[in-house]
C-alpha cells in the first residue's frame, strides 16, 4: 500500500525569490499512475524530490499511507526514483550501478544476477554490463537510470523524464515496459515528462503545473476535452490549442483583426446566459477541429473564416498549416493532400461544437 | 591530402642542406627559415655548451673517472716555523660535478634532439608548401598544446638539480670506498665496484638491517594507514551534515600542524615519560600502581610512536579529506540514499572509493615517506629504546634514523648508501606495483 | 525520527569534543608554559603556578637569539615559497592530469619513486650545488631549496583535478579556450579547497625545518628562520633553562599559519562541481 | 679541485673567522683586536656542532672554532685541524696534563684547551649530610637519587663504573683500539651491579629534565650531573643545593672511587685557513690563563690551566671546586677520542639499559653481551 | 564557409569491442542543416565529438573546406556546441556560462552584456542570468547550454538534443528560434535529437545513423515516403510503420497468420518483374495509410483485411489501434471518432499505392 498525500506543500530554495512550489495539494492513490507535466522550471522536480526526501520540505505536511514522512530519511521512504540527471555511480559498473540497492538489501546474489539482468534486458542494455557509465552514450545512460529504479521493488516509483534521450522507437518499447511493470508491481508512480504521448498514455491521472501551482488534474480526456483554463488548454495537446481573443456579441465571435464566426445557437444562448454579451472572451480551438476539406466546409458553415498561410510544413501523413489572421497564429492540421503553398489566402472551417470558450480575464473555462 | 611524417632520420637522409647543417651548426635551419630567436637559441645553446665542455667539462668528466689523484699535504715552512697546507683533489666534489657534468651533457643532446626535431618539422612544412609559424605562434602554442613544456619545464629543472642530481650522486658513493678511514678534504676515496653491498648484507649489519626493516615496514604501514583511515573518519565527522562549529572544530585539529614538530614532540615526550604527567596522573587517580613504559618498553615504545604519529598526521588527512568531500558530486549521494543506503553504506561505497580515488598515489608517496620519516621517531624517541641485540639501534628505529646515526658518527657514507640503495629499491618496486594496481582500479574513463 | 537526528548530533558533537580536547592539550600546554616562570623542561603540572611574559621579552631583547629577524626571515621565506610550491604543485598536477604529452605516464612513475632516497643523504650534495650557483646562506637558497620540492608532491593535487569532469574542459575548448584558459578559468576555480591544503602545507614548511635550513644557512645566523633557530636553543646546556622561550617561540610561530589557514577557511566551499553536467 | 682556496699562509688583513658559543667572548675578541690589529669576524656556534659543521664545509667554516675534545680524532682523520706546534710548549706548562693529553691525539698536539668538564654530584643538603654521599650505599639509603639508567646518556653516565673497576675502555690513554677489557670479571661485576640498581629503592630513574624537576621539588635528593644544570638548581633549590664529588661505590669488593668523563673544552684552527698564524695567534689568545680566568667569570666555565684552577676565586666556586675534583686522574677518566667511539656509545647505552631493566636474565648472557660490545667497538682499521 | 566532408571516418573506443563508428562518409555544403537521428547508442554523439576534435577519429578523413581537421586543436575549429550532458561550468553564473566564449575573444563588455541578455530572452531564462547551474531546473540548465552555443557566432554549431529536457511548448518555440537563428547566422549546423518532428521541420537533410553506419541521407520527404530499408522504414514516422513479412504470389501479399492483400496490377508486375514470385517480402505500410472509413473502405478494396483490436488509445484528436493478426502486430491511426473497443475485430482497408515492400533478406526497398 502507498497512498501519499501532500497538503499544502511549499518550496522556497535559498537563492530563489520566489517559492518554487506554492501551496501544492495532492492526493494519489495507491497504485495510481500519476504523470506530471508542466513548463520547464515549474516545480515538477522539485516536488518529486520533496517526495523522495532529497529536499526539504519548507511548509505543509506529507503522508505516505496516513504517517508524516517530512522527515524521514529517503532511505526509510522506500521509494525507488529515475533522476533527471541520471546520477549514476561513476565507478562502477553498470552491473554494479543497477544492483547497488540490492546489494544493500543483502539479495542473495544469484538473484541480484538474475534482477539485473532481467532489467538489463528490458532496457536493452545487456551488452553494456561491464562498462562504467563514462563509456555509454546518453540515452545508455539514461537507461542505467531507469535500470536502477526498476529493479527494486520499491512501493513508490518516481520517475523525472526517464525517456528524454532515447529514440522513438525505444521510448514507445520502454513505455510499453513501464506499463507492464507498473501492472506486475502496482507500485504508486509518479512520472514526469514532457512527451505528451507519453503523459496521454501512460497516466491514470495527469497533474498539470506552471509556476509550482497546480492548474489541474484529471485523466487524460477530461485535460484534453475539459481544460480549466487556457493554460491547460495551450499545454495539452500538440500543436497547441490556437487561442483568440474575441469579442462575443449577438452570436458571434468577432475580433478586430478580421476574424469572424457565427456560434451554434446551443453555445451563443449559454453565453449570453452567463453575461458575455458584449465581452471580451478567448476562442480556442484545436488545430484538429479546423478543417479545409469540402464535406467539413458544408458542415460547419457558420465556423468558416479565412487565414494567410505563412508556413506550411508537411509532417508524413499531415500537414501544419501555420497561418495568420491579422497577428494572430492560427494553426491547422491538415491531411497531407491538404497541403497548399505559403502565402495563399484559404477558407477554414472550425468544428465550433469542439471548440472551447474561456473568460478572457480568469482565463477560467466558460464552456 | 595527409601528410607524411619523416623521422629525424629520414629527414636528414632526404632533406636539404639547411636541415643537414642543423646537424653540425644547431640552429641554422631555423634561422633560415626565419625562425630567429628560436635559432639563435640553439646557437647560443652549442656555443656554451662547447664552451664550457673544453674549458671546464672534459676535466670534470676525467675527474669523474678517477676520483682524484692528488692528496692533501703539509710542509713545513720555515718562515712562518709552521706547517702549511697544501690543497689536494676533494673526491667527493670531484664526484658530485662530475655527476653534474653528465647531466649538463645529457640535457644537451636533448636540446639538440630538439633542434633536430625542430628542423625536420621545417622540413616537412617546406615539403608540403605550408607557412612557418611565426614566434608569436610558437609562442602561443606554448599556453595551449605545448602549454605542458611551458609549466613544466622549470620545475623539472629544479627536480633535475635538486633530486635526481643528488639522487645520481649519493647513489654512485655506494660504489666508492668513502668511508670514515677515507674522509675528504685530507683522504681521496675511489671506485670500489660492487665490494659495499657484500660488507652490508654479510657483516654484522645484517641482523641489525634485516628486524629494522621489518618494523620499518610495519610502522610505514600503520602510520600510513592509521593517519589516513582516522584523518577521513574526522573529516567525515567534522563535515557531517547539520554540524554546527566546522570551522572551529577545523581550526582546533590544524593547531598541531602550526606548532614544530620539535616541539610538539618533545612535549609527547615530556607527558608520556615515566614519570611524565600521564602517568601522574594515572597513578593519582590509582589507575595504575606502576608508570606505564609508553617509551622505555620496545613494544609499548613501538605503539606509542604510531599513535603519536597519528595525533600529528591525522590533521593534514582531514585537510584534504575535507577538500574532496568539498567536491564530491551531491546527486551521486542522493541516489545511494533513495537507494537505501545508511550513512556507513554511503561512505563505504560511494565516499571513500572517491576520497582514495584522489589520495591513492599520494598515499603511496605518503608510505614511501613514512619509510624515511625521520622526524617522528627521531624527535620522539630517537630510536629509543636501546636495544643490546642490535648494533646501535633502539626498537622503534627506522632504517633512516639507523642510517642517519651510522653516517653523521661513523661517516661511513658508503654503507649508507648501500643502505639506501636497498631501501630505495624496495619502496620502488613496492610503490611502483601499487601505482600500477591503484592506476588499473580507478580507471574511470 | 528527529529525536534519532538529534541524538546522532549529540553523539557527533561529543566524540568530535573529546578528540578536539585530546588534539589541542598538547598545544594548550605549550601555550600555558610559554607563560610560566619557574621550572625547566619538566614539569609534571598543568597549569604553571607562576605566569609571567618574560619568555616572550626574552626573545625579543636577547641578541644571542635575534628571535624578530628570524621571525621575518622565516615570514618571508613561508609567503614566497608557499606562493611559488603552490603555484609549482597546482601545474604539475595540472599538467599531468589534463595535458597530453609523450612522457606522462613514465614522468608520474619515476616522479613516486624519486622521492624514495633518504633525504638527509641528499643534504650535502645540496648545499654544494647551491655553493656552486653561489647561492648558500641566503634566503633564496632556502627558497629555492623548498620550491625545487614542490615539483615532486602534486599526487593528491592531481588526483583531485582527475575528478574534475572532462566535459568542462572540452566544453571550454570549444569555447575558444587555450589549455591555459582552461587551467586558470575552470580548473583553478573548481580547486580552491585543495589549494588551501597545499598552501597550507608549503607555508608551514618552512617554520618547522630545522634539519635543512641550518646546513644552507651554516653559521649565517641573521638569515637563521625560527624552526632553526629554536632548535640550536636546544642545546644540552640551554634546553633546559630556556624551555619556556622555545614554547614562546612556538606559540608565535603557530599565529601566522593559524591566520592563514582562518583566512583561507572561506574557500572551503562545499557542491564546487553540482550542476555541472548530467550523468 | 673545483673550490681551490688561497693557500698562502701569511697573515693578511682578512678577518680570522671565529666560533663560539657565547657572545660574553665578544669583548675578549675586542681586545685581541686592539691588541694585535687581526681582525676577528666573531660567530655564535654550538661547539658541539663544529666538527658536523667543518667536515661539511672546510672552506665555509671558522678559522677558530671551540670543539669538545672527543671530536678530535676524526676531525684529525679528515684532515680537518691544524696541527698545533706553535704554541706547544707552552700549553704543555700551563695547561693540566688531561687537558694536554684531551688536546692531542697519536702523540702530536692539536687543540688550545680553554677549560675542563666533568660531572658532579648535587645534593639537597636538608636531607643528606656530607656523610651520607660519601658513599653510592649511604646516599641510596638515606635519600633518593634521581638517574637514568634506562634511557638515553646512560653511557656518558655509567661507563666510567667500569674504569672505576679498573677496566679500560680503548687502553690506558683512551687511544689503543685494542684496548677495551669491560668483558673481563670486573666488567661482569660491573654490569651484575648496574642491574641490582633496580632494586634499589634510593634510585628513581628519570630523563634528566625529569630529574631537575624531581631535584625541585623535592621528590628525589641526589642528581648526577654537568656544570651546566648548576643555573636551573641554584634557581629552584637555593641554598639547599649542595655539590660534591662523586661517591664511592661497591662492586662487591670493597669501596672504590665512582669515576666520570672527563671533557676537554678545545679551540681549534681550521686545517684549511687561509690566514693560519693568525688564527693561531687567536686560539692560542683565547685558551690563555687570562681569558679562562675572565670567562670563568663571566660563563662559569671551569678552566683547564693550573694557575687558574688554583685560584681563589674558581676554588671558591663550589661547582667549579667539585669540577676540578673531579677532573683529576684519580676520580676521572678522559674520554676517549679515538674515531672508533661511535661504534662504542651505542652498543654501550643499549646494554646498560638492558642489564638496568632485567633484561639480561644471566650470566652467560651477560657475558656474551659484553664480549660482542668490545667486539664491535674494537675492530681494527682495514 | 564551412563545408564539412567526413571520409571514411572510423571511430573505435579503447573499451568497446566493436568500432562505435564505422566508415562514415558524409558531405555537409555550407549553412545546410543537417540532423542526425538514430535509435541510442548508434553514434551520432560520437561523430559530433570526432567534428569537435573533442574525440580522436581512429580512421579516415575529416576536412573543413577542404583543410583536413583530423589533428587540429578544438578552439581552432571554430565551432560551437551544445553538450548532451550540458557541461555547464558550475562555479559561474548563468550570465558568465553564457558570455564565457565571448570574454575569451576580448569582446568589449558592453557588447558582451548586451549579446547575452539577447540570448537569454530568447531562451527565456532571463531571469536566471545571476544563478549558478546548480539551482536550475533540468530544462532551464539545457536551455543555458544552449545560449552558450548560439551567443557566439561559430561558422559551425553542432547540438546534441538541445531540446530533449523541454516542454513541448517551449521545444516548439525554440525550434522556430533555432530555424530564425540559422536564417540570420547561416552557420552549418548539425543537429542530434530524436524528435521526429524536430528532425522533420528543421532539417535540411536528415542522416539516418545505426550502428555507426548510415543508413540513408535525404531531405525528410525522400526518407519518409522512399525509405531505403526497412530499418530506415520503421524508424522514421511515429507511430512506426507497420512491417510484415508476407509471401507475394500471384498478385497477391499472403501470410501465415491469415494476412491477405491484393496488390494493384502496377505494384504486382514490378514485383514480378524483379523476380520475387513466390519469395518472401516485407511489406510495410503505415498506420496512417491504413483506413477505418466507409469512403475508404471502397476506394481500397484490395487493401482491406482484418484485424484484432489489442489497445485502443485515445489521443486528442487521434486514435492509436494496436492491432494484432496472429503474431504481427499492427498500428491503425484513426481518427477520434474511428475508437474501437479493445477486442473486438474489425476490417482495415490499405493504401497499396502507398505502401512499401522490401527484401526480406537484405531488407532493402524494392519498390
Ligand atoms: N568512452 C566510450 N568508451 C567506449 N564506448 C563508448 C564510449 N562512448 C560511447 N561509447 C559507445 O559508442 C556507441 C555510440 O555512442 P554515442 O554516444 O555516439 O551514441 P549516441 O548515438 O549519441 O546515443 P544516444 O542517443 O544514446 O546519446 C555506444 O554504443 C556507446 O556505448
Ligand atoms: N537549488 C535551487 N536553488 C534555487 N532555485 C532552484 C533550485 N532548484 C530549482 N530551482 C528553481 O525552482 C524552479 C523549479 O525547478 P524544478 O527543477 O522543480 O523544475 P522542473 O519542473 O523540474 O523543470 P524542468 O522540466 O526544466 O526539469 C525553477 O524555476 C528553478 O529555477
Ligand atoms: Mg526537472
Ligand atoms: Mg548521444
Amino acid at each position: 500500500m502507498a497512498e501519499i498525500k501532500l497538503e499544502h506543500i511549499k518550496k522556497q530554495y535559498q537563492n530563489a525569490s520566489e517559492p518554487s512550489v506554492a501551496d501544492y495539494n495532492l492526493d494519489i492513490h495507491d497504485k495510481e499512475f500519476i504523470v506530471f507535466v508542466g513548463p520547464s522550471g515549474s516545480g515538477k522536480s522539485t516536488v518529486l524530490r520533496m517526495i523522495a526526501g532529497l529536499e526539504e520540505i519548507t511548509d505543509g505536511t506529507f503522508t505516505i499511507d496516513g504517517e508524516v514522512m517530512n522527515e524521514v530519511a529517503p532511505k526509510d521512504r522506500e521509494i525507488a526514483m529515475v533522476f533527471q540527471n541520471y546520477a549514476l555511480y561513476p565507478h562502477m559498473t553498470v552491473f554494479d550501478n543497477i544492483g547497488y540497492s540490492l546489494k544493500l538489501k543483502k539479495t542473495p546474489k544469484t538473484e541480484i544476477e538474475e534482477r539485473v539482468h532481467q532489467a538489463a534486458k528490458i532496457l536493452g542494455i545487456e551488452p553494456y554490463l561491464e562498462r562504467k557509465p563514462a563509456d555509454l552514450s546518453g540515452g545508455q545512460r539514461q537507461r542505467v537510470a531507469m535500470g536502477r529504479a526498476i529493479v527494486r521493488d520499491a512501493k513508490i516509483l518516481l520517475m523525472d523524464e526517464p525517456l528524454s534521450n532515447l529514440d522513438a522507437k525505444l521510448r514507445v518499447q520502454m513505455r510499453a515496459e513501464i506499463t507492464k511493470i507498473h501492472k506486475r508491481m502496482g507500485a504508486t508512480t509518479i512520472y514526469v515528462t514532457h512527451d505528451q504521448t507519453e503523459a496521454m498514455t501512460l497516466a491514470d491521472r495527469i497533474v498539470i503545473i506552471d509556476h509550482g501551482d497546480i492548474q489541474q488534474i484529471g485523466t487524460p480526456n477530461e485535460l484534453y476535452n475539459e481544460p480549466t483554463n487556457t493554460f491547460v488548454a495551450g499545454f495539452i495537446g500538440s500543436p497547441a490549442m490556437n487561442l483568440l481573443e474575441v469579442e462575443y456579441y449577438d452570436g458571434m465571435l468577432v475580433s478586430d483583426e478580421g476574424f469572424s464566426v457565427t456560434l451554434p445557437q446551443g453555445i451563443s444562448k449559454q453565453l449570453t446566459d452567463k453575461g458575455y454579451e458584449d465581452k471580451k472572451i478567448v476562442f480556442g480551438i484545436r488545430p484538429e477541429d479546423l478543417h479545409l476539406d469540402p464535406i467539413a466546409m458544408e458542415t460547419y458553415v457558420g465556423g468558416k473564416f479565412t487565414t494567410q498561410v505563412e508556413i506550411s510544413e508537411l509532417l508524413g501523413a499531415d500537414v501544419m498549416l501555420y497561418t495568420k489572421i491579422g497577428n494572430s497564429e492560427i494553426v491547422v492540421r491538415g491531411k497531407g493532400s491538404d497541403y497548399v503553398a505559403p502565402g495563399t489566402a484559404i477558407q477554414v472551417a472550425a468544428n465550433l461544437s469542439k471548440a472551447h470558450y474561456f473568460d478572457a480575464v480568469t482565463t477560467n473555462r466558460i464552456i | 591530402m595527409q601528410t607524411q611524417k619523416l623521422s629525424v632520420r629520414e629527414a636528414l637522409k632526404v632533406g636539404d642542406w639547411r636541415m643537414k647543417l642543423s646537424a653540425i651548426i644547431m640552429g641554422t635551419s631555423q634561422l633560415l627559415h626565419g625562425q630567429i630567436l628560436k635559432g639563435l637559441w640553439f646557437l647560443a645553446v652549442e656555443i656554451s655548451f662547447f664552451t664550457w665542455f673544453f674549458a671546464r667539462g672534459i676535466k670534470s668528466l676525467q675527474s669523474l673517472i678517477t676520483l682524484g689523484t692528488h692528496k692533501q699535504g703539509f710542509v713545513f715552512d720555515k718562515k712562518l716555523g709552521i706547517n702549511v697546507l697544501h690543497q689536494g683533489d676533494n673526491s667527493m666534489l670531484l664526484l658530485l660535478f662530475g655527476v653534474a657534468t653528465i647531466l649538463v651533457v645529457v640535457i644537451f643532446f636533448y636540446q639538440y634532439w630538439v633542434n633536430l626535431k625542430s628542423a625536420r618539422k621545417l622540413q616537412e612544412l617546406d615539403l608540403y608548401h605550408k607557412s612557418i609559424p611565426t614566434l608569436k605562434e610558437d609562442l602561443s602554442a606554448l599556453l595551449d598544446s605545448k602549454l605542458h613544456i611551458l609549466l613544466m619545464s622549470v620545475p623539472v629543472a629544479g627536480v633535475v638539480a635538486f633530486t635526481i642530481l643528488p639522487l645520481i650522486y649519493m647513489i654512485s658513493i655506494a660504489f666508492t670506498n668513502y668511508d670514515h678511514n677515507h674522509l675528504p678534504p685530507k683522504n681521496l676515496f675511489s671506485w670500489v665496484g660492487f665490494e659495499n653491498l657484500g660488507n652490508v648484507l654479510g657483516g654484522d649489519v645484517a641482523s641489525t638491517f634485516f628486524p629494522l626493516l621489518g618494523w620499518t615496514i610495519v610502522w610505514a604501514i600503520m602510520a600510513t594507514v592509521t593517519s589516513f583511515l582516522f584523518g577521513v573518519l574526522l573529516a567525515m565527522l567534522i563535515n557531517a551534515k547539520g554540524i554546527k562549529g566546522k570551522k572551529v572544530y577545523r581550526t582546533l585539529f590544524i593547531l598541531t600542524m602550526a606548532v614544530p614538530q620539535f616541539i610538539t614532540l618533545l612535549i609527547m615526550n615530556n607527558l608520556l615519560n615515566d614519570s611524565g604527567m600521564v602517568n601522574t596522573m594515572l597513578m593519582n587517580w590509582h589507575v595504575i600502581s606502576h608508570p606505564l613504559p609508553f617509551l622505555t618498553d620496545g613494544t609499548w615504545a613501538k605503539v606509542t610512536v604510531i599513535i603519536v604519529n597519528m595525533w600529528i598526521g591525522i590533521p593534514a588527512t582531514m585537510l584534504v579529506t575535507t577538500g574532496i568531500l568539498q567536491n564530491l558530486n551531491q546527486d551521486q549521494i542522493e541516489a545511494a540514499e533513495i537507494d537505501g543506503a545508511n550513512k556507513f553504506q554511503i561512505f563505504r561505497d560511494l565516499t571513500f572509493p572517491q576520497i582514495l580515488f584522489v589520495m591513492a598515489p599520494s598515499l603511496i608517496q605518503q608510505f614511501i615517506g613514512n619509510i624515511n620519516n625521520f622526524n617522528v621517531i627521531f624527535l620522539l624517541t630517537g630510536g629509543g629504546p636501546m636495544n643490546s641485540d642490535y648494533y646501535n639501534a633502539g626498537d622503534t628505529d627506522l632504517l633512516v634514523t639507523w642510517l642517519y646515526k651510522l653516517t653523521i658518527d661513523a661517516a661511513d657514507y658508503n654503507l649508507a648508501s648501500v643502505i639506501g640503495i636497498l631501501i630505495f629499491t624496495l619502496s620502488a618496486v613496492f610503490s611502483l606495483f601499487a601505482y600500477k594496481r591503484v592506476n588499473k582500479m580507478n580507471n574511470l574513463g | 525520527m528527529k529525536n534519532k537526528n538529534k541524538r546522532t548530533r549529540m553523539i557527533v558533537y561529543t566524540i568530535l569534543t573529546l578528540l578536539a580536547v585530546v588534539w589541542v592539550l598538547p598545544i594548550i600546554w605549550i601555550v600555558l608554559t610559554s607563560f610560566r616562570s619557574e621550572g625547566g623542561m619538566f614539569v609534571d603540572y598543568f597549569i604553571p603556578h607562576h605566569f609571567t611574559l618574560d619568555n616572550y621579552k626574552m626573545l625579543f631583547t636577547n641578541s644571542t637569539y635575534p628571535f624578530g629577524r628570524w621571525f621575518m626571515n622565516t615570514l618571508i621565506v613561508a609567503v614566497v615559497s608557499a606562493t611559488l610550491s603552490t603555484f609549482i604543485t597546482v601545474v604539475m598536477a595540472y599538467s599531468l592530469s589534463r595535458l597530453k604529452f609523450r612522457w606522462r605516464g613514465r614522468f608520474l612513475q619515476g616522479a613516486l619513486v624519486l622521492n624514495m632516497f633518504p633525504g638527509f643523504m641528499s643534504m650535502i650534495a645540496i648545499y654544494y650545488i647551491l655553493k656552486a650557483i653561489g647561492l648558500t646562506q641566503s634566503l633564496v637558497a632556502l627558497i629555492l631549496v623548498y620550491v625545487a620540492g614542490a615539483a615532486l608532491g602534486f599526487y593528491v593535487q592531481k588526483g583531485f583535478f582527475d575528478t574534475i569532469p572532462i566535459s568542462l574542459d572540452e566544453s571550454a575548448m570549444l569555447d575558444g579556450a587555450t589549455k591555459w584558459d582552461i587551467f586558470r578559468t575552470i580548473t583553478l576555480p573548481l580547486s580552491k579547497p585543495i589549494i588551501v591544503y597545499t598552501t597550507l602545507m608549503a607555508f608551514t614548511g618552512p617554520w618547522m625545518d630545522f634539519i635543512f635550513a641550518r646546513v644552507i644557512m651554516g653559521d649565517n645566523i641573521q638569515n637563521y628562520t625560527v624552526a632553526i633557530g629554536l632548535y640550536t636553543m636546544m642545546t644540552r646546556e640551554s634546553a633546559n633553562s630556556l624551555f619556556m622561550a622555545f614554547a614562546a617561540g612556538s606559540v608565535l610561530i603557530a599565529v601566522p599559519i593559524i591566520i592563514l589557514f582562518i583566512a583561507l577557511q572561506r574557500f572551503f566551499v562545499e557542491g564546487m562541481t553540482s550542476g555541472a553536467v548530467k550523468g | 679541485g673545483i673550490f681551490v682556496s688561497n693557500n698562502s699562509a701569511s697573515a693578511d688583513d682578512k678577518a680570522v673567522k671565529l666560533w663560539v658559543d657565547n657572545k660574553a667572548y665578544k669583548p675578549i675578541v675586542k681586545q685581541f683586536t686592539k691588541d694585535t690589529g687581526i681582525k676577528v669576524d666573531f660567530k655564535i656556534g654550538q661547539s658541539a656542532d663544529a666538527q658536523a659543521d667543518l667536515k661539511k664545509d672546510p672552506s665555509a667554516a671558522a678559522d677558530v672554532f671551540m670543539f669538545p675534545h672527543d671530536q678530535l680524532g676524526q676531525m684529525v682523520q679528515a684532515g680537518l685541524i691544524y696541527q698545533n706546534t706553535k704554541y706547544e710548549k707552552s700549553i704543555k706548562k700551563d695547561q693540566t696534563d688531561s687537558a694536554v693529553q684531551g688536546a692531542s691525539y697519536k702523540g702530536k698536539m692539536y687543540g688550545y684547551p680553554y677549560g675542563v668538564e666533568t660531572q658532579v654530584l648535587y645534593y639537597n643538603k636538608e636531607k643528606l649530610s656530607a656523610d651520607d654521599i660519601k658513599s653510592w650505599a649511604s646516599l641510596t639509603e638515606k635519600g633518593k637519587l634521581t638517574t637514568n639508567f634506562a634511557g638515553d646518556g646512560a653511557n656518558y653516565k655509567y661507563v666510567p663504573l667500569f674504569m672505576s673497576n679498573g677496566d679500560y675502555l680503548y687502553g690506558e690513554n683512551g687511544e689503543k683500539v685494542k684496548g677495551t677489557n669491560f668483558n673481563n670479571d670486573k666488567g661482569m661485576q660491573v654490569l651484575k651491579w648496574i642491574a641490582q640498581q633496580k632494586d634499589n629503592n634510593g634510585v628513581i630513574q628519570s630523563t634528566d629534565a625529569a630529574s631537575l624537576n624531581k631535584m625541585s621539588n623535592g621528590k628525589a635528593d641526589a642528581y648526577l650531573s654537568g656544570p651546566w644544570d648548576k643555573v636551573t638548581l641554584k634557581k629552584e633549590m637555593g641554598d639547599k643545593l649542595g655539590v660534591a664529588k662523586y661517591p664511592t661505590v661497591n662492586f662487591g669488593d670493597g669501596d672504590k672511587q665512582m669515576k666520570t668523563f672527563l671533557g676537554v673544552k678545545l679551540f681549534g684552527v681550521n686545517a684549511q685557513t687561509d690566514k693560519a698564524l693568525n688564527a693561531m695567534k687567536l686560539a692560542n689568545y683565547l685558551s690563555s690563563n687570562k681569558v679562562q680566568k675572565q670567562v670563568f667569570d663571566k660563563l662559569g666555565y671551569v678552566p683547564s690551566s693550573k694557575s687558574v684552577q688554583a685560584s681563589g676565586d674558581v676554588q671558591k666556586d663550589d661547582v667549579a671546586a667539585a669540577v676540578t675534583e673531579m677532573a683529576k686522574p684519580e676520580n676521572s677518566v678522559i674520554m676517549p677520542k679515538l674515531p672508533q667511539m661511535v661504534t662504542f656509545w651505542g652498543p654501550s647505552d643499549a646494554l646498560i639499559n638492558d642489564a638496568y631493566k632485567g633484561k639480561l636474565t644471566s650470566d652467560t648472557e651477560m657475558q656474551s653481551k659484553l664480549d660482542k660490545l668490545v667486539k664491535q667497538s674494537t675492530k681494527s682499521e682495514k
